[in-house]
């Protein structure tokens, strides 16, 4: 699936998106294997409270399914207005 | 209902007119316009806006959409920019038309306490010292138990 | 402030431009636009707008100067229209400029409350069957209540 | 004083404003003296809870004091907006 991040979650992973292949079947689960890759991924995913999650362009919780998703997005609370 | 995304600046004036105009049966019409300030102290050189193309016009779209349910409302305009906007820049507008001046102004409040916390932009401010995300404010969420 | 009781028409868009200019230090500009409704099903010819000069701008400028004592506010403009008004016709219009939404929003529904029920105005109705002056409506002066 | 007239209360006594002297000591008392005057005063009174009142430009009550006072305006309820 596609994983996307924007504002402080994109600097410190360092790419905007990349494809993961997971067989992860909730988005709890799917952090987890990022964090365990790298430590930028580690920095990024650091306090789960800070972050917020989109499956196909909704927002999600972090105990959703992945199944069907193939877009998943990490960034940090909205300041737009 | 229209919802607009860009980069470039809108004429804030012109698209008031436009809206008035188009709507003709309504009694009241409220705009808000958002304004780029210099909250880092005088020091402010740019502020940029991210945000995720496609999940963006979908929330925006829902946001109105939801408003134009809950009150009785004519037509709904939002425009928000992204890219790098300097102090005195017009970030965002919305528009509301109802035949009351109740349902528009508070369609218009619902549609910014929406869009300030479940639209997905995110401002960083670029200052002379480094740059820096502008953090949430609880009092953006909290704004959002009234509806 | 700037308050302004004419017969001419006036542009929205022009005044809304040249207030969010004026003003580049806020963060949130408010307008609301009343508009002509054919509130007689259709039937209604021309609205006529009586008021009390003199005491007209008085009552403006002090909602305007309560509104400013009361919110954390920049700039405050309020226009209104006398004489004759066809359905479609902008009557009035104000705006606020605020650091914040919430007190650009909140100022501006004040201004509309206290000058529906406190500046002397008076609306006639002339439809094709006759004239009538319109009755000030009850929520009207509840809605004064909330402040 | 001046007195002046607005919306149907200026139809109903057919002029916008005229002269009137009086000794009334309060808006209530001038308010009796007009309605004896002639019966379109009596129209345009007869119900008060219809109506307001200004002196000198300000709203007032219908039992404020005259005094000092040199323009009292009568009107129904405003309906700008």
């Amino acid at each position: 699936m596609d994983v996307l991040y924007f504002a402080w979650v994109r600097e410190r992973i360092g790419v905007p998106r990349e494809r993961v292949e997971t067989g992860a079947q909730t988005v709890a689960q799917l952090v987890e294997e990022l964090r365990a890759r790298e430590p930028r991924y580690e920095a990024a995913f650091a306090d789960l409270t800070a972050l917020r999650v989109a499956l196909d362009q909704d927002l999600a919780d972090f105990d959703a399914s992945l199944s069907g998703v193939r877009e998943v997005a990490f960034f940090p609370p909205m300041t737009g207005g | 209902m229209r919802v607009v995304v860009q980069k470039e600046p809108f004429d804030l004036g012109a698209e008031a007119n436009a809206f008035a105009a188009a709507d003709t049966g309504m009694g009241a019409i409220v705009t808000f316009t958002g304004v780029v300030r210099d909250l880092a102290q005088g020091d402010l050189d740019v502020m940029e806006i991210e945000h995720y193309p496609g999940m963006t016009e979908k929330a925006l779209t829902r946001i109105a959409t939801e408003a134009q349910e809950r009150w009785s409302l004519g037509d709904v305009l939002v425009i928000h920019r992204y890219g790098r906007l300097a102090p005195g820049d017009r970030i965002m507008m919305v528009a509301t038309a109802a035949p009351h001046r109740k349902d528009a102004f508070e369609a218009a409040e619902y549609l910014m306490d929406y869009l300030k916390s479940r639209a997905p932009f995110w401002k960083k401010e670029i200052t002379g010292t480094g740059a820096g995300w502008v953090a949430a404010k609880d009092e953006d969420e909290d704004a959002l138990t009234r509806w």
